[in-house]
Parts: C-alpha cells; structure tokens; sequence
C-alpha cells in the first residue's frame, strides 16, 4: 500500500535525520557560528562573491587572532570565536530561503550575514523574520527591504542604493558639469531599474535642463553591447550613464571604448569601482565613478581602514580592495559591534538572537569606509558617506586611480528617516544636510 | 470501488502519519517537507502527463501562476486564507491550462517540451517587467491564516503550513491515485503505448492529451500557490527554465508508477540540494548534476520502479518513458 | 503682411533630406547591427542544431562548452601576447587552435564517456541529462579558471575601426561575420558535397535506415557531436576578446541559441542561419526602435514563429506509418 | 436498398504511384469479401482510405448512404467501421485483459469515468465472453508483449469487433503466422464473428483462404480493379492469373 509505505518512510527517514541533527545540535557556549552568504558560482561570483569571501575569511581570522585595533580588539566577537559556514547564494531566491532556514534550524547558526542580490534580500528577510533569527544584509541595494517591511530581526550595514545616484548626481553639480542630453543604458531588472530612476530623478532637480535622450535595457549577463553602443553613438547624448556592474559592465568597456562612446563625453558608471582592477589601462581616463560608499580608493585615512589596507596587502599580495570587501568588513564590524553591546547588557553570556537583534537597533560604528549608523528603518537600515571621482591611468603603479574625488555626508546623500528614498528624491532631498 | 475505498484509506492513514511526523521530526525538516510537498505536486503534474507520453518543460509556466494568483490575492484583496489562496492558484492553473492545452495538444516529444519552455520563458521575460508585480525582485507575502486560525509567525506557524500542504498533497495524490487507476487513465497509458489503435478504437490522442495537460496546469497551480505561501516570497524565476527542469527532473526521479514516489522523490532532492551544498559549498551544482546523472542511469524507471521490485505482485509492469519508442513526431 | 520667406519651400526640403538621411542611417545601423548579432548567434546555434540533427540530443551543456571555448582562447591568447611570442595576427589562428583542442578533448569524452550511455532513453531524458552535464561543466570550469575574469582583447583592437554612416565599428566584428559565413558556407558544403557528410545527412534523415545500410552510425554520432562542441568553443573563442571570461558567461548563450535552433527548426542547418539572421534584426531593431522590449523580444519572435509553425522554419515533420 | 458500403471514383496518389484510380465498389450486408492483389497493388490503400486513415485525392465513401469521406478514424470507428492492422496495432505496454477491456470500454459513455477502476472484474461477462470467442483464456493476465504474433493478430481483431461493427476490414489476418496456423487462425476469426451483422472484408495472399472464407473476391493491380465477381471466376480470371495468382491454379 502506497500511502502506508510512505508514511512509514517518511517517519522512518525523518527519525534518522532527527537523530544525527540532535547529535550536531551540540551547542557549543564560546563559538559564534555566521552562515556568510555570498556568490560562489554564476555571474557575481567574480566581481562580488570572490571578494567578499576574501574579506570576511581575512576579517575573521584577524578577529579570531584578536589583532584589530581598538575598539575591535576583543578575540572574534566579545571573546567568542567566530566559526564561519560558507554558503552560495548563486542559485535563485527560492535556494536561498530554502539555505537560510537550514542554516538557522539545522545547522544552529547564530546569526547569517551576507546576500549581494536585492531579489535574495527581499525574499530571505520574511523567513528570518518567521523564524526569529538574526539576518544581517551586507551588500544588497533595494530601498523597498525597510520602505515596504517592518523586521524585527534584520539589519541592512550598509546604505541603499538611492544614495549611489545622489551622489553622482551631486558630483556633476559640485564639479560644474553641466549636460544638455542624457543617455541611459541599465540591465532590465530591479538594480538597472531602481538605479536609473534615481539617477534620473536627482538629476531632474538638480540640473533640470538635462533631457532624457535615450534609455537602453540590455538583458543582465548579455556581455554583448554592439547594438546598444550604435544606439547611444547615434543618439549621441553629452552624459552616458550606466548602472552596469561585473562582467556586464567590463564587457561593456571593452567594446564602448574602441568605438569611441566614452571619448569627449562624460560617462557615469554609478557602482563600477570592482572593475578598475581587472579593466586596467583598458578603462579611459575621465571615466566618473562610485562605488557604493567610500570604499576602496575613496576611503579616507582612519586607523581601522589603515589596519584593514593592510591586513588585506598581506593576505592576498597585490589586492586592490573594492566595495565588496568594504561592505563584507562593514557589515562584520557592525555585527561585532551589536553581539559586544548585547553580550555587555546580559552580562558577558553568548547574546541570544532577541538580545542581539535589541542591541542592534540604530548602533552606530566606524567602519574601513567611515562613520556608519543604522539611522533609517526604524535603526535597521544603516546611511553611510558617499563619494565619487575621475579615473586616471597610472602607468607606474600599472592600476587606475581615482582623481578629483569629491566626498558627500551620509545625510547629503541619504534620505531621513521617515520618508521613501523615491519620494525624497521627488521632492528635491528636504531635510538633506550637505555641510 | 474496492480499489478507491483502499486508497482513501491510506490517504487518511497518510494524513495521520504526516501530522504525527511533523511533530517527530525537526523543524527544518518540516520546512523542507513543505516544500517539497508543493515542488511534488506540480512534478505529480508532470507524471500525469507522462502517462500519456508527453513530458513539459514549462511548468513553471503554471507553477507561477499559482504563486502570482495567491500573491496578488494576499497583497490587493488582503485575502489571508490559506485554503482560498491555494484554490485560487488552482484556477489561475486551470484557466492557464484550458488556454493553452488546445495549442499544444497536438504536439509530441521534444517539439511539445520546447513549445512549453518557450511559453514559460515569455512569462518569465513579461513578469520582469510587471514593475506593479515586484519587476524581478518579486513581492513578498506575509503568513496566511488557516480556515480562520492565525498562528504566530513561530514554530507552530511552520507546523500549520505543513500540515495543510499535507492535507492538499495527500488529496490531491489519492485523486491522482484514482484517476491513474481508472478506465481514463489507463487510456493515457494506452495513448503512449499505440496512438493509432486508441483512434481506431473510437477515442482521441488529443482530448486524452488535453485533459492530462489541464489536469498538470491544475496541479502546478496548487503547487505554486503553496510555495509562495511556505517561501513567503515570488519572484519571476518561478517560470525560469531551470525551474521547470527541476521539476521535470523530479518526475523522471519518481517515475510514473507510484504516486508517492513523486514526494518521496521531492523531499530527496531538496535534501540532496542542501546538504550538497552545505558541504561542497563551492561547487554544489557539480555535485547535484552527479546525482542526476547517476540516478537517470541507474534508475531508467525512477524510485517508483524501486518500489515496484520491492513489491513483487506490483500493479501494471512498470516502462520508464526512457524505454518507449513511441510518440517521436505529431 | 505676410513674409514669403517663411514660404521657402527650400526649408522643408532640406528637414525631408534631413529626416530621409537620418532613417536611412536607422536602417543601415539597424542592418549591420543585426548581421554582427546573427554572425556569432549562427555559430553557436548551428552546433546546437546540428547535435540534435544527428544525436536527437538538445544540449543544455552547449553554453558550457561556448564558456570553456572562451576561457581557453583567452588563456591561449593571454600567453601568446603576455610573452609577445610571435606576429600579433596569429593570436587568431590560436584562438581557432584553442577551440579545435576544447573539441577534440571534451567531444569524445562526453559523447563516449557519458551520453552514449543514454541513447536509447526518451529525447526529454537527454535534455535533463545534458542539463545535469551543464551543472557539472560551470563547476568544473570554476574548479580550473577559478572565479577571475580573463581578457583577450589584443585580437579586438588588431583589426582597426571601421565607420558607417558616421558610426564607428570594430573591424574585428565584421571579421566575425567572415567567420559565420565560412563557417556556414564549409558546413553546408561538406554536408552536401562530401561522403561523410552525405552519411551525416543520411543518419539526420533516418538512423535505423542508415544502419541497416551499414553506416557506422557509432562514428558519426561521436563525429557530429565533437564538430557540435567545436562550433560551440569557435563561438566562445571568437567572443572572448570582446568580452570579460568569467563565470556565468555560458547562461545567456544557452538561451539564445536554443531560441534560434526553435526558431529556425530543430535539425536544420538552413534554418539556424535564417534564424540567426532573424533574431539577429529582431534584436537590433528593438533595441534601436523599442529599446523597453529588448529582454523579452527574443522569446516573442519565438512565440510567434512557433504559433505559427510550432516545428521551426525549416523542419520537415515525419509522418508516422501503420 | 442502399450498399452498406459504397465508394465512389476514389482516387490517391503518393508522388508518381498511383495507389488508386477510380475504385468504385458497393458491398452489401452480410457479404465475405477477399482482397487479392500483389504488393503495392492498393489493397492496403483502399482500406486506410475508408477507415480515414487517408484522405482520398478524389471520390467519396458512403457508409449506408452516409458520406463518411474524410472523417477521421475514430469518427468512422463511431459509425461502424472497424479494422485490424498487417501489423497488430495493440497496447504492447498493457495485458492482454487490459487491452480488451479498453476496447469495449471506449465508445461508452460510462466507459470512459475516471473513478470507474480500470480492473478486469468489471464488465466480466463482455470480456469473458469476448475471451472465449478468440480462444485467448489462457493469455489474458499477461503483458501483449511476451505473447507470439498468432496470439496478438487475435487480440487486434478481437478489439476490432467489439460494439459490433456494420463493417470488419481485416488487413491480412494470416500474414506473419506460419503456414499450418492460418486455417486454424482464420476459422477462429470468423468463428468468432459468426451470427453477428458484421459485414467481413480481408485481404489475403492465400488463394486458399481466400477461396475457402469469401463468397466475392476483388482483385487489385496497381491502384486498379481488375476483377470482381465470384472465387472462381475472379481467380480464373487470366488477367488476375497474369498479375496476381502468377499463375497458379
């Protein structure tokens, strides 16, 4: 009888796997176990998942070590040493909820950190939520995570991406670069979307007299631009912007530059500093771009971003540190930070995900790229500095540096609390405090 | 009717079995066996239309059309019930599938597969663009109620989804169970075996085609209305092609002669996934493509067969779809 | 008192030559845009085709093999220029070379090694086991590039620039559209005008048949296969130096390509070039008329097609017989 | 009254072969037809053309003054047509019970329920009854495809005459069994219709049977008729002896 044998198989089965997850549930009281999430495999794997990876196995094994400057020198995280579980978030969104509860409920995390894909963000929030689990978010871009959700156990370390584009939209101001017509080109999913939106919209109030030219939405992962490059050379816009990132936006490069697209023309690429490293002299001077934050070349002088250049020249000789190794060692800081305040509130005991997701709210910490605070989303939702600048090929150091960088304040290029970065935008950035 | 009688018994046995084991069990594994039980019943699906010689690569076509249904259900009309979001997939499935089955019914073998994949791709293309859908990040769904009963989102939230995807499963698997057994659905096995003496013998390929096909649009609308509400969450890639070919996989896992296979099979691969890729992090995917690999060559007639050997006085001699030369071209 | 001059007819003629010009430079860019698209389409999707012509294999793994055609060819090519070994001109035939060898090693080995085991089992079990070979390719592919990103774009700025109509091309892109044409025209030649073609054709047609008249149908399915996965690689190959070679690059290429190989008919070598062609305009002229439609265009063509030739283009359906 | 069957001018060529011209034919109720003719000679054709297997280039069929030309086989199958296959077109997948059981179950409005479990005990005395007309007791629990190609010729016609058919077209019942099974096979097919309404019209190569079962033979020569008439004067017939007997007899 078909039903009865798989009731009993089922039964039987579920035993088994019982038994040998109950012996695995072993909870050990002076280990942090961090699910770390991030692409091991598919298209972001390589401007993203790879850098991450290399940032958080250097960050926690510093940690572990106890060699951070103060105020990170306790050992791991208050004296807890940290045991990372890897995860790949290639895979789809389903996958990955799928991961998230198996690692909270199987594998007893304490807490998950990482997901680079807005789409991943969106969808693992409501199951950490439901499961009452900390999930810290590390790199993902979309406002709509705390604009159209109330969570009580995740936390996002890093700023959204609204601010990308304010900021190159503040940088033409500032540097009195003035177009008459723009030219668009963003993969057709929500980061091309979102992106263009933004920048369109800050552009609107900011220098009103610029007019849309031409809007393009290659698929994401095309890798082939021709068509789209004829359509801009026609059109032939004073501004070119593009959200593009990773292989898209190096493909992109390859094959605009010779044509002469990003010759005596400004092109902004809004999140393209990963790219400079493996692009090479084979990115034209002039070039402007943000990085999401004041990550890598943008990050300013601060003895815990002096200790982290170092300690990734060290790890891995030769390195240029990009945003994703930036946002991955913000977003461990700012966890460390809130396991310590919880762990300083309960009386030195491993925090629990409620003592850990209470302290979180609205901590502030200084992080490599600067001064981060988990201001909006009710202290869920962290704003962060931003700044921009000029690519220039340095022959001698053989890498492209970024010139004539211009910093913004988090709240220049944030929204205050309260009100969706779309309709900040909209309403030309009330309450924005640019020094 | 004995034979219906001793189905729906176990089916009770069934449900009493699965609610008891949802206590055993840990809790990830009753999120897992949620899933699994909702991925199983668009790949049930999939067997039905196995049956009758054809196998589709689009499913995700209805599989997303039941999650959409249930979405925008929950998030325009607030509709919280789990047991009216599901029925409301099921029609989205069912309307889908009446649509579509008049086009494709004629159609066989690999043209039949392609013809479904490119329809979900089309879905899949126009989803991403429905900026008021969520565009590609898709919408997030908040936790259903049940006949009424509004369980915090907590453990017994868990338990109360899978317990109702169960109660579905099960029933949706007894009348499966049924239909496979009776005179209709011995024709479908007619059909895949001898198209031109089931038309000299009064019936048509196409109608015995049709109604399978609707019968999987249903299931996959079931199927996806339940996912969405145990994933809390729809995104296009609910019609993405890679989606479609898990489920067509887990059909060739099962095989169409047991039902129960069918979950059996769905709760080994996501089982499978998981672990794979908690312990081979990086390449995860390789590991997954050996398993499939091995498993089509070792078991041509899926976990069905398995059973089947198992139990010598088994029902009809079970043929993979592998080894019937039948129904190449329309 | 009104003023002839706003009556110079002179005036509106010049803004109709203007309008007249402008289209006209549409139409061209539009046409060349689309022939550079269908040139590496057609060579990807006619290995695609020609697989299942022969094998009745649909092979999911075909934009792997595109991947590992590309990461060799900019491994080959990185060493070639990186230690300037020779003229810079032959950094082509490398990349050729490189596609031959991804060929000649992995054809064999996957036709032998793997598929032969599955060739009695139904075409839709073959899609899921290629499909299962494509999970293995993109792991395995990281397990020996690693996840950085490899240029070879020496061999993209060898050729120059070219321009039409006031725009600027890359003389390497029309190479490309040499290199379709050859490689289209060589295909058909030896299919129609050589034995062992004949024979491919013959197993295309009917592979029992075929075997009853002692064709060693063993040797031509690994034959088909292997010059399959080569035009695959050629694709990558020739892709690489315009292109970042790294992870995921194989994705995209499975899907276009099988749109084509639908689209122009399963099987069909005609078809897969019209197709390409087809797909090739289509997506040009989206992107330059309705750019908001270019994600799904594709799969709308394919829609439409099918609806009204669900068998492609070019196939011609077997009837079945008591 | 009208011929139960009647074709009129059918006319099918595939390419250069003309597989028929002009066949115009009435048969009557109760009348044994034999098909004679050498391979290729339209036999086969004549049948697919009124079962609807084939759409004739030109001509009509009539089934009892009903224009039935062009209809699809199953729709003929609803007015009465019924054939077996050269090669036995059964479920080779399915037993032999289930085999018979679908045929008497399609064509019922009840036949066809979805809950109606698709067992042999129901509808035992049709099918008992059905089984012991064709002598194929001691086969029925068992898999078409174990089962020699004598046995399967008798399951494709026993599922050709359920629902009794006005008219049986049997497409060389003895061919593929040897030489000593044919009379006994052949008695048993007409046995097992013997005191229905069915009208009977086979093709065979064996003069023997032929003259043995039909009451009127209609020999075939390229797409042609070339005799009609009673055993003896159609296999007496020189042309018939030129083209079809060789000679013999």
């Amino acid at each position: 009888m078909k039903f009865r044998r798989f009731a009993a198989a089922l039964v039987a089965g579920a035993g088994v796997l019982g038994s040998f997850t109950t012996s695995a549930t072993a909870q050990d009281d002076n280990v942090f176990k961090l699910a770390f999430v991030a692409f091991l495999s598919g298209q972001a794997a390589e401007s993203f998942g790879k850098p991450a990876v290399q940032a958080a196995t250097a960050v926690i094994d510093a940690l572990n070590a106890g060699s951070l400057p103060k105020p990170y020198d306790k050992v791991g995280f208050g004296g807890l040493k940290i045991e990372v579980h890897l995860i790949d978030e290639a895979g789809g969104a389903t996958k990955q909820v799928e991961e998230l509860r198996n690692a909270f409920e199987r594998d007893h995390v304490d807490a998950v950190l990482g997901y680079v894909s807005s789409g991943d963000c969106l969808a693992v929030s409501p199951a950490a939520e439901e499961l009452k689990k900390l999930l810290v978010l590390f790199d993902c871009g979309t406002p709509r995570i705390f604009e159209e959700n109330q969570f009580k156990y995740v936390f996002r370390t890093a700023a959204h991406g609204a601010m990308d584009n304010v900021a190159m939209a503040r940088y033409l101001v500032k540097r009195g670069i003035k177009v008459a017509d723009v030219g668009a080109i963003n993969q057709d999913y929500a980061w091309g979307q979102d992106s263009w939106k933004d920048f369109k919209g800050s552009l609107a109030q900011l220098e009103p007299e610029a007019k849309t030219k031409v809007e393009l939405w290659p698929k994401f992962g095309a890798g082939q631009y021709g068509t789209e490059i004829s359509a801009l050379l026609q059109e032939n816009p004073a501004l070119v912007y593009s959200s593009l990132w990773g292989g898209d936006l190096q493909a992109f490069v390859l094959q605009a530059a010779p044509r002469g697209l990003m010759k005596d023309r400004v092109v902004v690429l809004s999140a393209s500093d990963h790219v400079l490293p493996p692009l090479g002299n084979k990115m034209p001077d002039g070039v402007i771009i943000g990085a999401r934050g004041a990550n890598g070349q943008f990050a300013e002088k601060s003895p815990i971003n002096d200790w982290y250049v170092a300690a990734l020249a060290t790890a891995y000789p030769g390195l240029i540190p990009v945003q994703p190794h930036y946002r991955a060692a913000q977003g461990l800081l700012g966890l460390k930070t809130a396991v310590e305040k919880a762990m300083a509130a309960n009386g030195g005991k491993k925090p629990n995900s409620e003592e850990m997701a209470a302290a979180m709210v609205g901590i502030e910490w200084d992080a490599p790229p600067g001064h981060i605070k988990l201001a909006l989303g009710d202290g869920h939702q962290a704003i962060q500095s931003n700044a921009a600048g000029r690519t220039k090929w340095d022959p001698d150091a053989k890498m492209v540096r970024l010139v004539d960088i211009e910093h913004f304040a988090a709240e220049c290029v944030n929204p205050p609390p309260g009100i969706k970065s779309a309709d900040w935008i909209a309403q030309g950035f009330p309450g924005a405090k640019c020094d | 009717m004995a034979g219906i009688v001793r189905t729906l018994a176990a089916a009770v046995i069934a449900c009493a079995a699965l609610a008891l084991a949802g206590f055993v069990i840990p809790n990830w594994l009753v999120l897992v066996a949620t899933l699994a039980f909702s991925k199983g019943l668009v790949a049930l699906g999939i067997v039905a239309l196995m049956r009758g010689g054809l196998v589709s690569f689009g499913q995700g076509t209805f599989y997303c059309a039941g999650a959409y249904a249930a979405g925008m259900a929950m998030r325009s009309f607030g509709i919280g019930d789990a047991a009216l979001l599901v029925a409301l997939g099921a029609i989205a499935g069912l309307i889908l599938g009446i649509i579509i089955a008049p086009l494709l019914a004629g159609y066989r073998g690999i043209f039949f597969a392609t013809l479904t994949l490119a329809l979900s791709m089309i879905v899949y293309g126009i989803l991403n663009k429905t900026y008021s859908l969520g565009g590609s990040d898709g919408l997030n769904l908040h936790a259903p109620s049940f006949f009424g009963y509004h369980p915090a989102r907590s453990q017994n939230a868990s338990y109360a989804l899978f317990l109702f995807t169960s109660l579905v499963t099960v029933i949706a698997a007894a009348l499966c169970r049924i239909h496979f057994d009776s005179v209709r659905g011995l024709l479908s096995h007619a059909a895949r075996d001898n198209e031109i003496r089931v038309e000299y013998l009064g019936a048509s390929v196409r109608w015995i085609n049709g109604i399978n096909f609707v019968i999987a649009a249903v299931l996959g609308g079931v199927g996806g209305a339940l996912s969405a509400l145990s994933l809390g969450h729809i995104d296009p890639d609910f019609a993405f092609w890679t989606t479609s070919g898990e489920f067509v996989f887990l059909a060739i896992l099962s095989g169409y002669v047991s039902v129960t296979a069918v979950f059996v099979a769905a709760i080994l691969l996501e089982l499978v996934r998981s672990y794979s890729s908690q312990y081979f992090p990086n390449t995860w995917q390789g590991a997954l493509g050996v398993f499939l690999l091995l498993i089509i060559l070792f078991l041509p007639g899926g976990l069905g067969s398995l059973a089947l050997r198992l139990r010598p006085r088994g029902a009809k001699p079970a043929r993979a779809p592998a080894e019937n030369p039948n129904d190449r071209a329309p | 008192m009104h003023d002839p001059e706003k009556w110079k007819p002179i005036f509106r003629k010049d803004q109709a030559l203007y309008v007249q010009r402008t289209s006209v430079k549409l139409a061209a860019a539009i046409l060349i845009d689309g022939v550079i698209d269908a040139s590496w389409l057609f060579i990807v999707a006619v290995g695609l085709t020609l697989v299942f012509g022969v094998l009745n294999i649909l092979n999911f793994a075909h934009g792997s093999l595109f991947s590992v055609g590309a990461y060799a060819a900019a491994s080959a090519v990185g060493w070639y220029y990186g230690g300037d070994l020779g003229p810079p001109f032959l950094g082509y035939l490398l990349m050729l070379g490189a596609a031959v060898a991804v060929a000649l090693i992995l054809g064999p080995l996957l036709e032998r090694g793997v598929l032969r085991f599955f060739y009695r089992r139904d075409e839709v079990v073959l899609v899921l086991v290629t499909y299962a070979l494509f999970l293995i390719l993109e792991d395995a592919t990281k397990l020996i590039w690693g996840a950085e990103s490899y240029y070879a774009s020496e061999p993209y700025a060898l050729l120059g620039n070219v321009s039409f109509f006031g725009l600027s091309y890359v003389g390497y892109d029309f190479a490309l559209i040499g290199l379709a044409v050859v490689t289209g025209l060589l295909l058909w030649f030896s299919l129609n005008r050589t034995i062992t073609g004949k024979i491919v054709l013959a197993v295309i047609h009917d592979r029992e048949i075929s075997r009853a008249m002692g064709v060693n149908v063993t040797r031509v399915f690994a034959f088909a296969f292997t010059l399959g996965i080569f035009l695959a690689a050629l694709g990558g190959a020739f892709t690489a130096p315009k292109i970042s070679v790294q992870p995921g690059i194989g994705v995209t290429v499975i899907l276009l390509s099988f749109a084509v190989v639908v689209i122009g008919g399963l099987g069909s070598v005609e078809g897969a070039a019209i197709a390409a062609l087809f797909v090739g305009f289509a997506r040009a002229a989206a992107i330059h008329l309705v750019p908001w439609a270019e994600l799904f265009i594709v799969y709308l063509v394919m829609a439409l097609v099918l609806a009204f030739r669900p068998e492609g283009l070019f196939r011609r359906m077997s009837a079945r017989k008591i | 009254m009208t011929a139960l069957l009647e074709t009129i001018g059918l006319q099918k060529a595939f390419g250069a072969v003309i597989a028929a011209s002009d066949i115009s034919v009435a048969v009557q109720r109760g009348q044994t037809l034999g098909l004679i003719g050498n391979n290729g000679a339209g036999k086969t054709t004549f049948i697919n053309i009124v079962t609807g297997h084939l759409k004739p280039d030109a001509g009509r069929v009539m089934l009892d003054g009903k224009d039935i030309t062009g209809l699809a086989p199953r729709q003929v199958r609803r007015d009465g047509v019924s054939r077996s296959f050269q090669i036995p077109q059964v479920f080779t997948g399915l037993t032999l019970d289930q085999n018979l059981l679908l045929a008497l179950a399609i064509l019922r409005k009840e036949g066809m329920s979805s809950w109606q479990p698709a067992r042999s005990d129901v509808r035992t005395a049709e099918l008992d009854d059905l089984l012991g007309r064709f002598r194929l007791r001691p086969y029925r629990e068992q898999t078409i495809a174990v089962l020699p190609g004598g046995v399967r010729k008798l399951v494709d016609v026993a599922m050709a005459v359920t629902h009794q058919p006005k008219l049986l077209l049997l497409d060389e019942p003895t061919s593929g069994v040897a030489v000593e099974e044919k009379f006994p096979l052949m008695d048993v097919i007409m046995r097992a219709i013997e005191g229905t309404e069915t009208t009977v019209l086979f093709v065979e190569h064996d003069m023997d049977i032929v003259g043995r079962y039909a009451d009127r033979v209609l020999a075939f020569s390229a797409g042609r008729i070339i005799a009609d008439g009673e055993p003896a004067a159609v296999l007496s017939n020189e042309e018939v002896q030129r083209y079809v007997t060789g000679g013999a007899a």
